[in-house]
C-alpha cells in the first residue's frame, strides 16, 4: 500500500463520516477509540443522545472542572444534558439488549464479510474483559464499525472470516475505515463509498473479503470538508 | 426509527388512535392505583375492538380498563388476577373470551424479559402446580425451574407522575406498579401523567424511566378515578 | 364438632396469635381475609414493616381521609409510614423471591401435612388467578397460614394430601386455626398448641392427617387475652 | 434474622471486620465511579485475604479495590473488564489468581438474579463466542440463548448518595451503576454514604433500595476519592 495517512487524519476523517450516519433523536453508545470522537462531527440540528453503559442517558461534553461523580464508560468526567438522566447498570444493559439503542460504535480487530466481530481478545495476550462489547453489539439495532483498513502492519482487518476470537455473530451492519464504507446486509458485503486517495484495485488489494460494488460507488462522504479544514 | 426527542404531548383521543384492532396492548395499574384512566376512557370511546390486553388485573367491570373487557373490545386477557371484574369471569366462562394467567412476579419479569432483551424467566414460581403445564421445566443445582417467555406488546399504555418534554417520567406512590417495567416492552408507549414540565426542571437522579422509551405524552384529563390517583 | 367460635372470634384469635410470631425489625407481608387483622395485635415494643406486593415498603393504617395512590394489595388506602418507600413490581416481587421477606400470612382452602398449600382455586368454580401468592409462598422465609381449623361444612382443611390444585409444594411453616397451632419442618407436622375449648382428641376429630405431638403442649397464646377483653 | 430496623452507623474499620478471610465480597463501581472507597481502604489495611471479588472491574492497582487486587488479598476475581489493573493481569498470568469473566450486562443480570430469586439468566449475549464454553444453551423461539447461574456474594460493600437511618438509600450521577443491584445479592449489605438523613426526610418515591436491604451504614471518610466521588 503506496497511501498512508497521518493517524490524526485517519480517525478524523472514520469518526466524521460515521457521524453523517445519525438521524435526530437517535439514542447512540461509543466506544473508547475513534468512535470517541464521532460526536465532533454531529451537525448542530441532529440531536443524538449518549448513552453510556455505566449509566448515563444524554452525557454531554467534558467539563470545564472534572467531577468524577459524572463519568463515562471510559472514565472520562462529562456533563449531563438537560433532559439526561442515570440509570443503574441492569436498566442500562436492559436498554442496550433490548433494542432500545438505534446504534453502538465500536472498534475492531477484525470484521467479517458476514458481520461477523472480534474486538477484544487477542490469543496469548492478556485478556482485559469483553466489558459491556459483547451485550452492546447484540442489542444495539445498528453496529457500526469504526477502524483503520489494515493493521499497523498492513494486515487486512475485514476478512473472510475471523481467525481472532468473536465478540458476536453476524452483527456488524456498516464498516468504516480511513478509505471505505462497506455495508453488510444478510451476510452480504457491499462497498458503498471510496476515499478519493484510493482505487477500488487499492481496496480489494487490501480486503480479504468477498463484496459487492455499489453503482454508483461514489467518493467517501465528508473527504471534501477535510480538505476545506486544512 | 428513532423516537422523537422533544415527545409530542396529545390528546387521549388522538393517542386511542395508535391502538388498531387485533392489537396487543399493556396497560399499567394494581387494582384502582396506577392505571393511566385518561388514555384507557379514550380507548373505550374509541371502541377499537379485538384487543389482547395485557395488564395484571382487568380492574372493576366499570372502573378503567375494566370496562374495555365489560364491552367486549378485549378477545384475550393476559393476567395475574381477574377475581374483581365480574365480566371477565362470566366471559371467559362463555367461551368469549380467551385467558392466560400467571403468577404476578413471573408476570412482571416476563415483560422485563422482553423489555431487556432477554429470551426467558427461570422462577421457581409455580414448580409442582397447573402453572407448570406446558412448560419447559429446567433443572438447575438440583432445584427445578419453569421456564417462561418473555412479554411483548405493540402498545403500552403507561400511568407516571410528572413528565419532562424529553419524556423522562417519576412516580407516585402505588401508582408506579407495572408501570416502568411496562414502558420497556412495548413498540409504542404512551404515558399519562400529573403534568408535563420544563426540560431540566428534573433531578436526573430521580428520574425512574428515561424518556428514550416514551413515544407521547397524554396529561390526565377530569375523569373521576384520573382525579383521585 | 360441638364447639364452634363466633366467626369474629375465630378471626381475631387467630391474628391475635400470629401477631406473637414477628420479631423486630421483620418484614412480612400479609394476605387478604383474616392476615390483614394482624397488624392490629402487634405488640406495640415490635416494629414490623409491611410490605405489599403493589409496591409498599412500609404500609401503616387506613388515613382519615383516603388517597387511592396508596393502596395494599387488596386496593384499601393506608398511610405510608416515615422511613417507607415505593418501589416498582419488579423490585416488590424480587424482594418477594428473593428471600428478602421474614414472612408472609395467607389464607389457605387446604394444607398438608408436608407442608403443601392450595388457596387459590377451586375446579370447577371461575379461577380468579393466583395473583402474588405463589410467589410469596415460594420466596418468603416463613409461610404462616392462617385459616379456620375445618370448613364451613366441617370438611379438614388441613390434610394427608392437598385434592385442591396446589399453590406451592412443601413450603408451609406454620398453620395457626382457633383451636390449635401446628409446625411443619421438614415434612413432618407437629402439634405446638391447643386452644381452651378443645382437646387433642378433638384436634385429632378434626384434622386429617399425621402429626407428632409437643411436650408439653401447651395452652394457644393469646386465648387468654381474648378472655380479658370480654 | 431479620435485619436491624435502625440501621447502625459504623466506622468502616468495624464494617471491614465483618469480611473474613476465605469470604465472597461484592463491590460495587464501575471505573472510577461509585467504589465504596473508604470501605475498600479499611478492607485493604485490615489485610484480610482469600476473597472472592465480584465487581465489574478491578479499578486501577492504587485505586479503591484494585489495591486488594495488586496485595494479593484476592484468590479470585469474577468481573466484566479487568485491563486497567495491571496487577490482576500479571497475577492471573502467573497463576496466582483465578480469573471468570463476563459480558457487562450478563454480570449484572446474574447478581440480579442472585438477589431476585431466579434460576438464571436466558442471554442472547456471548452466544457463538467462547463465552459460551461449558455453558448450557437453550433454543428459545429458535434463537440460542445462554444460560448463566446467579451470582451471589456472603458481603457486599455499595456506595450510595444518601442514607436514612432504615437504611433507604438514593444514588448520584455515574455513581449508581452497580451498586443497587449488588445491595440485593448479598447477606450482608454495608453501604457507604455521602450523609445520613433523619428518617422521613427522604421522599418515599425517590428512594431507589429499600432500607430493608441493609445492615450497616458508613459515612464516607476523606480519602482522595471518596472526597471526589
Amino acid at each position: 500500500m503506496p497511501i498512508e495517512l497521518s493517524e490524526e487524519r485517519t480517525r478524523h476523517r472514520i469518526a466524521r463520516r460515521i457521524a453523517k450516519e445519525f438521524h435526530d433523536g437517535d439514542v447512540v453508545n461509543l466506544g473508547i477509540g475513534i468512535p470517541t470522537l464521532v460526536s465532533d462531527y454531529i451537525p448542530e440540528d441532529v440531536r443524538i443522545i449518549f448513552q453510556t453503559e455505566n449509566g448515563a442517558i444524554g452525557a454531554g461534553p467534558a467539563p470545564e472542572v472534572p467531577d468524577l461523580r459524572f463519568i463515562g464508560a471510559g472514565g472520562r468526567p462529562f456533563v449531563i444534558m438537560p433532559g439526561g438522566c442515570f440509570v443503574a447498570s441492569d436498566l442500562s444493559f436492559g436498554l442496550i439488549r433490548g433494542g432500545h439503542l438505534d446504534a453502538t460504535v465500536l472498534g475492531a480487530l477484525q470484521v467479517s464479510q458476514d458481520g461477523d466481530l472480534a474486538n477484544w481478545m487477542v490469543p496469548g495476550k492478556m485478556v482485559p474483559g469483553m466489558g459491556g462489547a459483547m451485550d452492546l453489539v447484540v442489542g444495539a439495532r445498528r453496529v457500526i464499525i469504526a477502524t483503520t483498513h489494515t493493521t499497523k502492519r498492513g494486515e487486512p482487518k475485514i476478512v473472510r472470516k475471523c481467525t481472532l476470537p468473536l465478540t458476536a455473530k453476524g452483527v456488524v451492519k456498516l464498516i468504516v475505515t480511513e478509505f471505505a464504507v462497506f455495508s453488510i446486509e444478510k451476510g452480504q458485503m457491499k462497498l458503498l463509498e471510496i476515499a478519493p486517495e484510493v482505487t477500488l484495485e487499492d481496496i480489494k488489494a487490501m480486503t480479504d473479503a468477498d463484496f459487492t460494488v455499489a453503482e454508483p460507488l461514489i467518493s467517501m462522504q465528508g473527504v471534501e470538508e477535510e480538505e476545506e479544514e486544512e | 426509527m428513532a423516537k422523537k426527542v422533544i415527545k409530542p404531548v396529545v390528546s387521549a383521543a388522538e393517542a386511542a388512535k395508535y391502538v388498531r384492532p387485533g392489537m396487543s396492548i399493556m396497560i399499567g395499574g394494581f387494582n384502582y392505583g396506577g392505571i393511566p384512566y385518561t388514555l384507557v376512557e379514550a380507548l373505550v370511546e374509541a371502541g377499537t375492538g379485538d384487543l389482547t390486553l395485557i395488564s395484571n388485573d382487568t380492574a372493576y367491570e366499570d372502573v378503567g380498563h375494566g370496562k374495555l373487557v365489560a364491552k367486549g373490545q378485549v378477545k384475550k386477557v393476559i393476567a395475574s388476577h381477574v377475581g374483581l371484574n365480574k365480566k371477565t369471569g362470566q366471559f371467559f366462562m362463555e367461551g368469549k373470551l380467551e385467558l392466560v394467567l400467571y403468577p404476578q412476579g413471573t408476570f412482571v419479569e416476563c415483560i422485563r424479559a422482553a423489555g431487556f432483551g432477554l429470551g426467558g424467566v427461570l422462577t421457581p414460581t409455580g414448580v409442582g402446580t397447573v402453572v407448570e403445564e406446558g412448560k419447559q421445566v429446567i433443572k438447575i443445582n438440583g432445584q427445578d425451574y419453569l421456564l417462561d417467555l418473555p412479554l411483548r406488546a405493540d402498545v403500552a399504555f403507561i400511568r407516571a407522575y410528572k413528565a419532562d418534554r424529553m419524556g423522562n417520567l417519576t412516580y407516585f406512590g402505588t401508582n408506579r406498579n407495572f408501570n416502568p417495567i411496562m414502558a420497556t416492552a412495548a413498540d409504542y408507549v404512551v404515558a399519562e401523567v400529573d403534568s408535563v414540565v420544563p426540560i431540566g426542571e428534573l433531578d436526573p437522579n430521580e428520574v425512574v424511566t428515561p424518556g428514550i422509551l416514551i413515544d407521547a405524552l397524554v396529561v390526565k384529563g377530569d375523569n373521576y378515578y384520573a382525579n383521585r390517583t
